[in-house]
């Protein structure tokens, strides 16, 4: 069944189109990657899907309920989470307070504190530290567990891995299965293409705003996601992508 | 001779984040360098680090010979160094005219009539003449960039950092400022570029390093650079090869 | 250097710059006679008319210090009746010297000038919003310093001496030029400084910090600039008030009822335009006198036009008028071979 | 000797600063607001609780306890429709409707109450003492004020860090945008965050009623000692504020002792030597 559907989305920054009528949608417990260039609009796709940029035009649908309009504090009430890019952790708050903020809502779901810090052993042992002590892989893990415990239907990630070490986001993305086994449906922003065609079930490729390639990775050819990436070409694969 | 830019053992950190570690490289006069490396590499923090925007934890930066690493973002550009912004940042109230005036006074230390020719044939250059008038906040994106070039070329510079000025554009666009910065190159100026759209880089620069985690990762001809095993994991991720594997 | 040259050869030819339109040249012409005419009154009409006017030159002259201060600044100080203050007493202690108390009056901006150098340092300190708080305590301390001082009359404040030989209507005609020539003083200094090269780095600032530095700006040079200027320009009107009422009392002087005063016609009237406080000291010395009878009130309905301007007309009156500026600063590149 | 005396006095009135600063500091921490009339709205809870007890003929602290609700309902209001669309209109705007508001707020108590000095008579209370030693004898009044003061800051730190809203409101001082995430509604926990500043700034306001005497006019010059109190103790610190009120309070107590003429000047005087050698404050905000 289909969680998430965006149709003919487009979002402005300022005079500049940053998502140029992008169409997608997600089925529930599939997990979505973004990949593409820098400035190709993945975040504020993103962003708009999460309602902090509003879209001049298009419509976003979540289980079949037009939140188009909806604001974002609403949004965590429908059940959608965004991890945001740079993390974006409330610096004078501890770890568990970081954690806490995410359940402000109750919603009620799988995801409790102990769940979260079964899914992350070492945070009971620092949850009095304060979030801006911890490395930029252990912010990450806090704020995906801040988004989780939400308990949203739909867990939106940016930029997964930007700034961590190799073997910190491999951890990352190994507990990725327990989260979307758990019933969560995930849509993540993955510069490291490699590591979004691995775990993801389907692949969107966004260049200049505009989706240019999408497909399952097992369908798509190296060469055709580098062009795609890189805009090299664009114009063939384009074609075929879009909706 | 002195290398126009030296940087000795520049080191940045913020918090756990290391985005320059001991990182020593330099450019010759009239050298163009183009920088790639994936998000989060350190690529705009060495910018700031050039420009004087961002103070290094360690290390020296050095211009003509001359130690700068204390020196103001101002006094930099006085110096030398003129700067792109990978978010343009036009004063919005001036016109586009105004915008690069006011380089060519302060930066370049030109005056009156002397500074206005400058500032208009730096604007016919980069293709923004007809909009001379027009107040810079009105601009959409691709001007936004070109008028970003012209306040940095504004500035009299004898080095020229571009951030990501390719990012956004279209092709026939990107070709476009592609042959302005090889004329500007050309006329002697050192170029040092960071972009996405490596393509665009491969025309102009003569030298190519790769960044990641704050270090360089390789140096050298750009074709040979992209051509790294180590690179192509870095910068594109190792996707291609491996969902090609998957696929066959 | 080559690309210089290289640049700007192709392009000087058939290419120049204009610094005016012709509105301008015409609205220069109206204002060079409206001056005249101002300056002609003492001539032509009751004292009673000169005096009122007096107050609205100084209201001039002060939110137009105001608006070089923030609008083009970027400062939000709410502190500038440290300068008032301070040129007041200095004119009061010049006169006690034996300096012709006119006379004194560039010597008061010039002590403000000499104060705001080290008090810059202090307030620099802090950012936006807390700069406002910080000059207003910074005004308070100087209040609460001069009250200490016995020979500047301590809390109940002084008379100014020196002007007892002079006959009362030519001494109201004298502070009336004075008082206008400040005024005018105070808006063509804006415009020429503005229009110069470093108006321009100003405007820089003010629209974009960060890329102004990098421009070639020495941005803390130039807000210091601007600080000094504005502090003077307090200080020359601080002395005119002197003049006017021939005593200074600390806690009027100090009072930060100024900085309501200046913050609302510059509001009111358009913040960052030259005109702006032209507009709204007209507005605000219209109210007053308008309203004069109904005691506070008339400041009750000014804090609340004020706030609705802040909410509903950013640009303020100036900002809804279309059309050229009177005080054309900027630069209108036309081109022979295509359009302008 | 009365230098233990001034000094005890300045630590109790430190803590009647700390309650009122506590307001300015949530408005600045939580929602980037500087607001001006914040001593004005102490003045204005002064002259209401005047009319009430005139009015009415309830005894004081009847009359406190419906003032102080009163005050953050009236928090709440202000802050949904005036400040709340301040905020959408750029950096000035916060600071000019403040500004405009501290203008109409005085003038209009200036009319309504004319410009004489008033006191809030809390008769024996307010004058009675006891000795603690032979030199230091403390005020029923003045250690009432401290330990309410003090009260209070515990109960808001209490809310801060043991509830969810309370967290949020830190949460949203850190980073609105993400708390926007987490589903705060930006505009409510600014609602509370004004119902916290109106409601302590009430209180403040009273205490200071019963302890000195105070006019219309007299707000802005309060105003500043919450500021110094607020800058001193480092912002964005509900501690920093108290020992900032303490530091304030000390420094004015003990130079009254040399010179009544000297209080204000010296609180001042503190405030710029903290400004120019420490100005992220004695106890530097968590909130970097």
């Amino acid at each position: 069944m289909t969680l998430l559907s965006v149709r003919d989305l487009t979002v402005h920054h300022g005079q500049l189109r940053a998502v140029d009528g992008v169409s997608l949608s997600v089925d529930e417990g599939e997990v979505l990657a973004i990949i593409g260039a820098n400035g190709a609009g993945k975040s504020t796709l993103l962003r708009a899907l999460a309602g902090l940029n509003a879209p001049s035009s298009g419509t976003v649908e979540l289980a079949g309920r037009d939140i188009t309009r909806m604001p974002a504090h609403r949004r965590v009430v429908a059940g959608v989470a965004l991890v945001p890019e740079g993390r974006r952790l409330f610096r004078s708050l501890t770890v568990e307070e970081n954690l806490l903020a995410g359940a402000y809502r109750g919603r009620p779901g799988p995801w409790t504190m102990a769940a979260v810090l079964e899914l992350f052993p070492w945070m009971a042992e620092r949850r009095g530290q304060n979030a801006g002590q911890l490395s930029g892989g252990e912010q990450q893990a806090v704020a995906i567990g801040r988004a989780l415990l939400s308990n949203p239907d739909l867990l939106l990630i940016d930029e997964l891995s930007l700034g961590l070490a190799p073997v910190v986001v491999r951890r990352i993305y190994e507990v990725l299965p327990g989260i979307v086994g758990a019933g969560t449906t995930a849509l993540i922003v993955e510069q490291d293409v490699s590591q979004a065609m691995r775990v993801a079930d389907r692949v969107h490729c966004l260049l200049e705003g505009r989706s240019v390639l999408q497909g399952r990775p097992a369908e798509l050819t190296g060469e055709r996601v580098e062009h795609a990436y890189f805009g090299i070409g664009a114009a063939e694969p384009a074609q075929e992508g879009r909706h | 001779m002195a290398p126009l830019l030296r940087l000795d053992g520049v080191a940045k950190s913020f918090g756990q984040v290391v985005v320059a570690r001991d990182l020593s490289l330099s450019v010759e006069p009239g050298e163009a360098l183009g920088i790639v490396g994936p998000n989060g590499a350190g690529k705009s923090s060495l910018f700031a680090m050039i420009s004087g925007d961002l103070r290094p934890d360690g290390g020296t930066v050095w211009l003509d010979g001359r130690d700068v690493t204390g020196a103001a973002p101002h006094a930099r550009t006085r110096a030398g160094i003129g700067r792109t912004f990978q978010v343009p940042r036009p004063f919005g109230h001036l016109t586009v005219f105004e915008n690069v005036l006011v380089c060519a006074h302060q930066g370049a230390g030109l005056r009156g009539r002397q500074a206005q020719a400058h500032a208009m044939g730096v604007l016919e250059r980069v293709g923004l003449a007809e909009l001379a008038n027009t107040p810079a906040g009105r601009l959409a994106l691709l001007q936004r960039k070109r008028l970003e070039v012209a306040r940095a070329v504004g500035t009299g510079p004898r080095l020229l950092l571009l951030d990501e000025v390719a990012g956004g554009l279209t092709e026939p666009e990107v070709a476009e400022l592609v042959a302005v910065v090889r004329e500007l190159h050309a006329g002697g100026l050192g170029v040092v570029w960071i972009e996405h759209v490596v393509h665009a880089l491969v025309k102009t620069v003569g030298r190519m390093i790769c960044l990641a985690g704050g270090d360089v990762v390789a140096d050298g001809e750009p074709l040979r650079v992209l051509a790294d095993q180590r690179v192509r994991e870095l910068y594109l991720g190792a996707g291609p090869e491996a969902g090609a594997e998957e696929g066959s | 250097m080559t690309i210089s040259h290289l640049l700007s050869a192709r392009a000087a030819r058939n290419v120049h710059v204009v610094r005016a339109t012709r509105s301008a040249k015409l609205s220069a012409v109206v204002l060079a006679a409206a001056a005249a005419v101002l300056a002609a009154l003492p001539f032509l009409v009751f004292s009673t008319v000169t005096d009122t006017l007096i107050n609205l030159f100084v209201l001039i002259a002060l939110a137009s210090m105001w608006n070089l201060l923030a609008g083009f600044g970027g400062l939000v100080s709410v502190g500038q009746q440290a300068y008032i203050g301070i040129g007041a007493y200095s004119l009061v202690a010049l006169a006690d010297l034996g300096v012709q108390p006119y006379l004194a009056v560039p010597l008061a901006a010039l002590t403000c000038a000499v104060f705001a150098l080290p008090t810059s340092w202090l307030a620099f300190r802090l950012r936006g919003d807390y700069f406002a708080v910080g000059t207003w305590v910074i005004a308070e301390v100087y209040r609460l310093l001069v009250v200490r001082v016995d020979s500047l009359g301590g809390a109940s404040g002084k008379s100014l001496s020196g002007l007892s030989g002079i006959d009362a209507t030519l001494r109201g005609a004298l502070t009336y030029w004075i008082a206008l020539a400040l005024a005018l003083a105070t808006i063509a200094g804006c415009y020429l400084l503005l229009r110069g090269r470093l108006g321009l780095s100003l405007m820089a600032v003010r629209d974009e910090e960060t890329a102004a530095a990098s421009a070639g700006i020495d941005v803390r040079r130039a807000k210091l600039l601007v600080y000094l200027v504005s502090a003077a320009g307090c200080g020359a009107a601080g002395g005119v008030i002197t003049l006017s009422s021939l005593s200074v009392n600390p806690d009027s002087i100090f009072s930060v009822q100024w900085s309501a005063y200046m913050i609302f016609i510059v509001v009111i009237g358009g913040i960052g335009f030259i005109e702006g406080p032209l507009i709204g000291a007209l507005i605000f010395f219209a109210l007053q006198q308008l309203l004069a009878d109904f005691g506070s009130w008339y400041l009750v309905l000014l804090g609340v036009v004020g706030i609705v301007a802040a909410l509903r007309l950013p640009r303020g009156l100036w900002g809804l008028v279309p059309g050229p500026s009177l005080f054309p600063i900027g630069y209108l590149v036309r081109r022979s071979d295509g359009p302008a | 000797m009365g230098w233990v005396n001034a000094v005890v006095q300045g630590l109790l009135l430190g803590g009647l600063y700390a309650l009122f600063a506590t307001g300015l500091s949530l408005m600045f921490g939580v929602m980037r607001i500087v607001n001006l009339a914040h001593g004005d709205l102490a003045v204005v809870a002064s002259f209401l609780a005047l009319a009430l007890v005139s009015g009415t003929g309830l005894p004081l602290w009847v009359v406190i306890v419906v003032t102080v609700p009163l005050f953050a309902a009236l928090g709440y209001l202000t802050q949904r429709v005036l400040l709340q669309r301040s905020l959408s209109s750029g950096p000035l705007a916060t600071l000019l409707v403040t500004f405009g508001l501290s203008i109409v707020l005085q003038n209009v108590l200036l009319e309504v109450f004319s410009a004489d000095t008033r006191t809030l008579d809390a008769g024996a209370f307010a004058t009675g003492s006891f000795e603690v030693s032979g030199a230091v004898s403390v005020g029923y009044l003045s250690l009432t004020t401290f330990l309410l003061a003090c009260a209070a800051l515990a109960g808001i730190q209490l809310f801060l860090s043991r509830t969810g809203l309370g967290r949020m409101l830190r949460a949203s001082s850190d980073d609105p945008e993400t708390a926007n995430l987490m589903g705060a509604d930006s505009r409510h926990v600014y609602g509370i965050a004004t119902v916290i500043a109106f409601a302590t700034v009430a209180l403040a306001g009273l205490m200071f009623a019963i302890r000195s005497s105070f006019d219309p006019a007299i707000g802005p010059s309060r105003l500043i000692f919450a500021f110094e109190a607020v800058v001193i103790g480092g912002l964005g610190s509900l501690w920093g504020t108290l020992l900032g009120g303490m530091v304030l309070g000390v420094t004015q107590s003990v130079s009254a002792q040399v010179d009544p003429a000297l209080t204000l000047l010296a609180g001042h005087l503190i405030f710029l030597a903290v400004l120019a050698f420490r100005p992220q404050g004695l106890l530097a905000g968590r909130t970097a």
